[in-house]
């Protein structure tokens, strides 16, 4: 069972909190919920919506087209009514609102709605929405949220313009209401949200009206919860995930759609940890600096890593940008430095809160001069979380920069996920080869067959670092052969890594891979493709799935293995120039043979992958552009 | 064979060896551990000196720039360390400003030397942003359009809290206004005049000799903030005194406080376990069993 | 259907709407030819200024803190256009410091305006360098711990030629401060007192309303240099004055001196022909055929 | 005929100027020279060399093993020794020098030479060297270069300390003497580089009292120069075509080896032209400014160009890493840049002064999120001047950065060249589509079917630009479908000059293409690969070259063409990843059977690429790595 609903509003009403309330009361009530959320680069009026899938089972995507679509402004019944299927909940008082009217509404946005209505012969009101969706067979709900208002305003005894901010409670309340669950989950969920006492006495008045003002029509039943369970967004599931891993030092500069995890740090840099000398649980501060750019934060945390602490650092596009000839540093001089990259629309500011995967070969060759790197990428939060402890693993093994992919898509949704996912006992450290008590002769840059020197800390003993070529010592040289040998021990590191990192960890299949039909994908769409996969199954139409976990070094052995001979290998990504697919291509010598491609700014939805794959696979579509998402 | 110590590769009469000498002094008068000593050092003729010290120091010669980031790292996640930083006047004033003005609102407890010769010495002698405007040194092909930064006034209006100036060829000076600026608790800087023989055939040591005077030298000179009020007018007077260029060019300490509060005092204050469980400072490892717990953080999360 | 007007999407009651509309009506009352009207502006909400004036100036949205060096090529290219630059704090004296520094050197003729909001706001209200040590507005997990830059002091250390403070919900006087700055010959800056009122609640309203007080209603305060011989002391006032901040705030102009060639003088010096033949008032091609004439230089190439 | 001579020196004892008074006399001689220039990132006392090959014909390479090498310290002897073939000069009082007294040599080269006697049973003195030259048929000459400066300085009357900077001079008479020319061509050089009386004096000298120390040992005879010729390095063609090609505005931040190319136009900063309405000669300024950082650089640039006037900056690695998001901006607003980008060692600071590929994917990828951007590679000083033009042309007609690849070893090498080679009357001027009278209603975005817009310049009407995403009219735009049109509008520019660019301009072809053994080169190993095959040919080998002259957009349909179906395809190039040959096979699914590559921070000689070439073809080996030069 999936039910997809949308709630959209003005940033800055209060939408974020209460799709925070509604996945919550439904979550108790022992639901599973992916929610995305999509907003503007803007603080407050511009238009942002949440959209959750909530299923019986654990569920990974989210859907553009909507059973319920929540609304109480007019702007939000504008930019969604195509997608509603079955109930929209709107606001009466609203009925002779124009689009004309809604000034925060983008003219170019306008523009199509009203000729939409106008070729299929209506008027630019609120109520021609409402009259073509009922000609659709949509329910559709007027919910009188201004006579309700006022009915909490009388009884709490507040004035109207504070209780305002409730009308988007009426519509979670009205929501609720049609899936007929107890209203217990829902109070305490508004309990737990909003702490002070009148705001959880206006809130629980506004949603219990509004769960009055509907019927029933998808009745839930709770479900059992007998695992405990976690609700963790992409930016959180980073930051913990890093804490876990044993983070000493963060440097930050605030980017959208970044910065979120380094705030959550910041407010949590006293953490627990147990002294293995002791056994004794005790505190440890993790150091989170707010710098002053980009190129300061890069270098502070490259700083930070010598001292051999575990560091990183968290951008998007524009500040990664800054950062690279930072990164040039850390291959050059073999610092683990992880750097979470959360992808946003580029070029340039492009589009700060929307999603993109444009960046992969930017990342992949970043940087002026060859060295070794190793790029991993997220497909969902178990993984944004697992990633964390496996970035500062890989970086400190092979003492090179890990950047750490993980997309706005996933950054700002959130899964409920049962905890026990995360593998919190399975995660382990490797520390890679580090010398605690160096010997007087230390030479830093150890020329092994393996490309790996063992690594000793700032500290223990007189060490040399540059950026410039170096000898053993790290002093600069330029001697030809010195060059040469040194620049061949960093390589050497990315050919060791290649040996020794199981191809099995860097590609993750599904489904079932003896079909003729294997779909290949990365990031963020991972979670749309299984979702639509087993509702493919269902309709009978069977393929397997390749999930590319890592793109430096590359599998590419095991993604030849997967994908040689196939009838059809449907790449699917967010990019223009199929970026993955070029990958494969430069590394396996395997290139796709259809595309389901993406770069509206919009991560994927369900229901727009399955129809992409229906496409592909049946019709043998060779590239199908997805368009879905206001 | 064995390998020679690193060779000095400035060219002969640089006032960069006098700031090598007097910097190893410094350090070894002090009495410093040798291995908790790490310098940190720019791209220039100047941030190759990490490279030249005599003495088992550390070195991280970083990028153009962007030393005291670097160092900010290095000294916050181990505070235990004694992190200097050595960077030319195009290094920390051109393409580095940013990071220098922003430093001055942190007061990391360390010690930042400005090697101010007037010129970007290792990409050919163009203009520094010391540099005054008309000065035409010999490797410019016309006067200098710009004007200069000056290294004091900025330090002052930036935060520092130790603000000096010295002098390459006065060695014995120079190393008593770094042992001063390692000692001092705070952010330190010292811009240090530097003569570039090879490239800048106006601020040389002819120039320089006959005009430097010590402000200790001047009766009533007391640069130090001992009670908070004094602040203002203690922070005005040497920004008077820095606008001082020309016949009589004075060095010694412009301006300290130790009243403001470090950095790394700040974060005790919001995080005292950072004290003694500082990053460099706590395992997190034991045979491979990560040690840091989350539970309670997760536990937040719960649904 | 008709393309709607931009809609300026600020919080209701945010001070940038009081700097739009002085700034709006400084070129207006100035008389300037819009389409002569460059407003250059970096990223965040007070980034989005040139999008949203009524009337036909351009605007040129740039990258976070390189506003200036955007403003830079446009206006040596094209001397002839009016050049504005509006950034945030963090804008301009965080990521752009650097920036915001060197061009004090250079002393172009154009305009900086800083919305000084004490915030990233854009990003969601962490600390931008003007935020005070220990304030905490309701968007930070905690007090900030990093001192404040003084723009003012920063400006007239960096070489800054007309130096104000203005407050944004104070149109009138400062769209005669803009007006001044804007008719002041060199590098002008305007630090705008911006209260930001979702995430900044320490500098509001009605913080800075019972604060705020015009510099030019003390009787003596006079910023403007007139002799080369004042030009120390009123910089030694100004930086003074501009530590001033409590209960009463100043604003208004602290600085001005037009005795500082602009670099547009200085490059006419070197080069005559740059007065007429700039870059952007001269043709390089006629019907494909490329126009410069090379001979000359390539002879010097002969062998 | 091809002589190679090498001279030696410690930085700032003269060489480079040496070097220019010897290749003058020869080229006022009627030879043609190519020279190439080794230094260390350092002002005084690492060794610096300049090895030169002189030609009665056009010449486009040299050679590390040389007929003549020309020493006047010990260290060039030590460094030099086993590549010179025939006759080597040497400062006969420096014969009981050691290699370990030579303290300004870096200690790893000093073990390498010591070994290297020492094994064939040798000590580690100058003697040693010269002992074991002769031993392998070397003419050495020890010239007494302290009793000539004596001489010199009783004769102009100036303390020795002044007279010993004209050692180098000594060498350059002795190297001069060899070849039996009238010393009239040297004295006139002497005087046209050292303009002051008493140096004149006192190098003709040295130079005469040089030549008197050497027997004639390789007779030249001059030869009647017919045509006028230019003296050209990479940084002065490139600055002088830029110049020509109408530059308005540069910016730089000094960087090694990009500056000279700003500092040649700073001092030329005026400069003539014709007024195209009155036809008259007037002066113009050329704006050069020298940015605070490379950020500055960039984006100063790129504000130029915006008024209209070509606009361009010069750097190298690490400063490109800095200018990422600044082309990114370049593209999102379609704003024509020319960013001359001079390749050097990287990562990091790497080596500042050594010559690499090993940029090309970076370049090709730089910058967060997907605009069209054209990169070119010069491989030599003629491509150097003409690409510069070619480059704003390309810039102002697609509306996009366009990165110009110039290596380290075209840089500071030089040719003398015919001027007629410049082609500057072919050159044209292409400004795209301008509107320099915008209708009212101009909106700078407008979306065509090319993706060109008509571009007004800042200044004519009001038009605006943003780094967010925008509707045409440049205002922020974060509308699903305007992103999406505006997205495949730029894209689209970089599919129309795909069309326009005819791919013959892309790929240059030499030799014969008919034959079964193809090699692909780009950038600076032109000239060795060129000038090796003339020389192979005359041994009977034969095969076609091909050279790419663009990455982006790629000339897929005609290397395709070229290489299909060939025996062997040869990658000569200088990365260790062999990144030309990484983009043949991402854009044309070619991808070459053998490689010559190098990346030890030297340019590829002649010999070297001619030995390598040999291997490959007649041995058929799979990979050639090169190690030439000290
Ligand atoms: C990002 C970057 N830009 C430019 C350079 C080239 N560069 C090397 S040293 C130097 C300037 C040195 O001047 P300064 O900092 O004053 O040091 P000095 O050599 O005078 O000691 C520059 C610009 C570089 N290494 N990195
Ligand atoms: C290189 C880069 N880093 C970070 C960001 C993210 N960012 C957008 S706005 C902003 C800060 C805005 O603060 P401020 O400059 O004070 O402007 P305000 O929003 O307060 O007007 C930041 C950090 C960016 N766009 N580019
Ligand atoms: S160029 Fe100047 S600063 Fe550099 S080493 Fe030589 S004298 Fe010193
Ligand atoms: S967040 Fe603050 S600065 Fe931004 S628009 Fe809102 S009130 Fe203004
Ligand atoms: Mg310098
Ligand atoms: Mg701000």
């Amino acid at each position: 069972m999936r039910l997809n609903w949308l709630i959209g509003g003005q940033q800055g009403s209060g939408v974020d909190t209460s799709a925070l309330v509604f996945g919550n009361a439904l979550a108790s009530a022992g639901y599973y919920i992916y929610g995305n959320r999509e907003y503007y680069s803007n603080i407050k009026g511009r238009h942002s919506y949440f959209a959750l899938t909530i299923s019986d089972k654990r569920v990974r995507s989210f859907s553009f087209t909507v059973d319920i679509l929540a609304t109480f402004d007019a702007e939000t019944l504008f930019q969604h009514f195509t997608e509603v299927k079955k109930v929209v909940i709107y606001n009466k008082s609203l009925e002779g609102t124009k689009v004309e009217y809604v000034q925060n509404m983008e003219p170019e946005i306008a523009e199509k709605v009203v000729s939409f209505l106008k070729e299929r012969g209506y008027g630019s009101t609120v109520r021609d929405v409402v009259e073509y969706l009922k000609s659709k067979g949509v329910n559709a709900i007027g919910v009188d949220y201004d006579g309700i208002m006022r009915k909490v305003a009388e009884e709490v005894k507040l004035p109207l313009s504070v209780v305002e901010r409730g009308k988007n409670t009426i519509a979670i309340g009205a929501s609720y209401g049609l899936l007929g669950l107890g209203k217990g989950y829902l109070e305490s969920a508004i309990r737990n949200v909003f702490k002070n006492e009148t705001f959880v006495k206006l809130n629980t008045m506004s949603a219990e009206l509004g769960m009055e003002s509907v019927p029933v029509m998808f009745p839930l039943k709770e479900i059992p919860v007998k695992k405990e369970r976690v609700q963790l967004d992409g930016n959180t599931a980073v930051a913990i995930g890093k804490i876990y891993g044993g983070l000493g030092f963060q440097s930050f500069y605030p980017i959208s759609p970044a910065s979120d995890e380094s705030v959550y740090m910041q407010a949590h840099q006293e953490v627990w940890y147990v002294d293995p000398k002791t056994g004794d649980k005790r505190k440890k501060t993790v150091v989170v600096v707010q710098a002053e750019d980009e190129l300061s934060a890069i270098n502070m945390a490259i700083g930070a890593s010598l001292t051999g602490v575990r560091a990183a650092t968290a951008t998007s596009g524009p500040g990664f940008s800054l950062m690279t000839e930072g990164v040039t540093w850390a291959g050059m001089n073999e610092a683990p430095v992880v750097i979470t990259y959360y992808i946003r629309g580029g070029p340039a500011t492009g589009q700060p809160t929307r999603t993109s995967q444009a960046d992969l070969f930017f990342v992949m060759n970043a940087g002026h001069g060859e060295f070794p790197r190793i790029v991993i990428a997220s497909g969902d939060h178990v993984e944004a979380f697992q990633d964390a402890v496996w970035a500062f693993n890989l970086a400190e093994r092979y003492q090179t920069p890990v950047i750490h992919f993980v997309e706005k898509a996933i950054a700002n949704a959130y899964s409920v996920i049962d905890l026990e996912e995360l593998g919190l006992d399975k995660l382990r450290a490797d520390r890679g080869d580090v010398l605690l008590s160096p010997p007087p002769d230390y030479a830093r840059f150890k020329i092994t067959d393996t490309g790996i020197s063992p690594r000793a800390f700032l500290g223990s003993t007189s060490m040399f670092y540059t950026g410039d070529e170096h000898n053993e010592e790290g002093h600069i040289r330029e001697a030809s052969h010195v060059r040469e040998a040194m620049y061949e021990k960093r390589l050497r590191k990315l050919e060791t890594a290649d040996r020794e990192i199981p191809e099995e960890d860097r590609v993750k299949t599904f489904g079932d891979l003896d079909q003729k039909v294997v779909v290949v994908t990365w990031g963020s769409p991972k979670g749309a493709v299984l979702d639509a996969m087993e509702e493919l199954n269902e309709e009978g139409i069977k393929f397997g799935v390749v999930q590319i976990r890592m793109f430096s070094p590359f599998p590419k052995n095991l993604i030849r293995k997967l994908l040689s001979g196939k009838e059809k290998v449907v790449d699917v990504e967010g990019s223009y120039m199929a970026q993955a697919g070029m990958a494969m291509k430069l590394f396996s010598g395997i290139e796709p043979t259809h595309y389901v491609l993406k770069w509206n700014g919009r991560p994927m939805g369900r229901d727009e992958v399955k129809e992409a794959l229906k496409a592909v696979i049946l019709e043998d579509r060779k590239k199908v552009v997805l368009h879905g998402g206001a | 064979m064995e390998l020679k110590p690193e060779w000095s590769d400035w060219c002969p009469g640089c006032g960069n060896f006098g700031i090598l000498n007097a910097e190893q002094k410094a350090i070894q008068e002090l009495g410093l551990d040798f291995k908790k000593v790490v310098i940190v050092s720019g791209i220039g003729c100047s941030g190759k000196i990490p490279h030249f010290l005599k003495i088992p120091i550390s070195g991280v010669h970083t990028l153009h720039g962007r030393a005291i980031a670097y160092a900010t790292g290095i000294k916050l996640s181990n505070p235990s360390l004694e992190v200097i930083v050595n960077g030319g006047d195009g290094d920390l004033l051109g393409i580095g400003a940013g990071h220098f003005v922003n430093a001055g609102r942190r007061n990391i407890d360390m010690t930042v030397i400005i090697h101010d010769n007037g010129v970007y010495a290792l990409t050919k002698g163009q203009a520094s942003p010391t540099l005054r405007r008309g000065d035409k040194p010999k490797s410019l092909p016309l006067p200098n359009i710009s004007d200069n930064v000056n290294p004091i006034a900025l330090a002052l209006s930036a935060g520092y809290t130790f603000v000096a100036r010295g002098y390459a060829y006065d060695v014995n000076g120079l190393k008593e206004l770094i042992k001063q600026a390692i000692r001092h608790k705070g952010l330190a800087v010292i811009d240090v005049l530097q003569p570039c023989p090879t490239y800048n055939d106006i601020y040389t040591k002819e120039f320089y000799d006959k005009r430097v005077y010590y402000l200790s030298s001047e009766k009533d000179w007391d640069p130090v903030v001992r009670k908070p009020e004094e602040e203002g007018e203690k922070m005005a007077k040497a920004m008077l005194k820095s606008l001082e260029w020309g016949d009589r060019i004075p060095i010694g300490v412009f301006y300290q406080n130790e009243l403001v509060s470090t950095y790394e005092e700040r974060i005790v204050q919001q995080a005292p376990s950072y004290k003694d469980a500082y990053p460099a400072n706590v395992e997190i490892e034991k045979d491979g069993k990560l040690l840091t717990l989350v539970d309670d953080i997760l536990k937040e999360k719960k649904v």
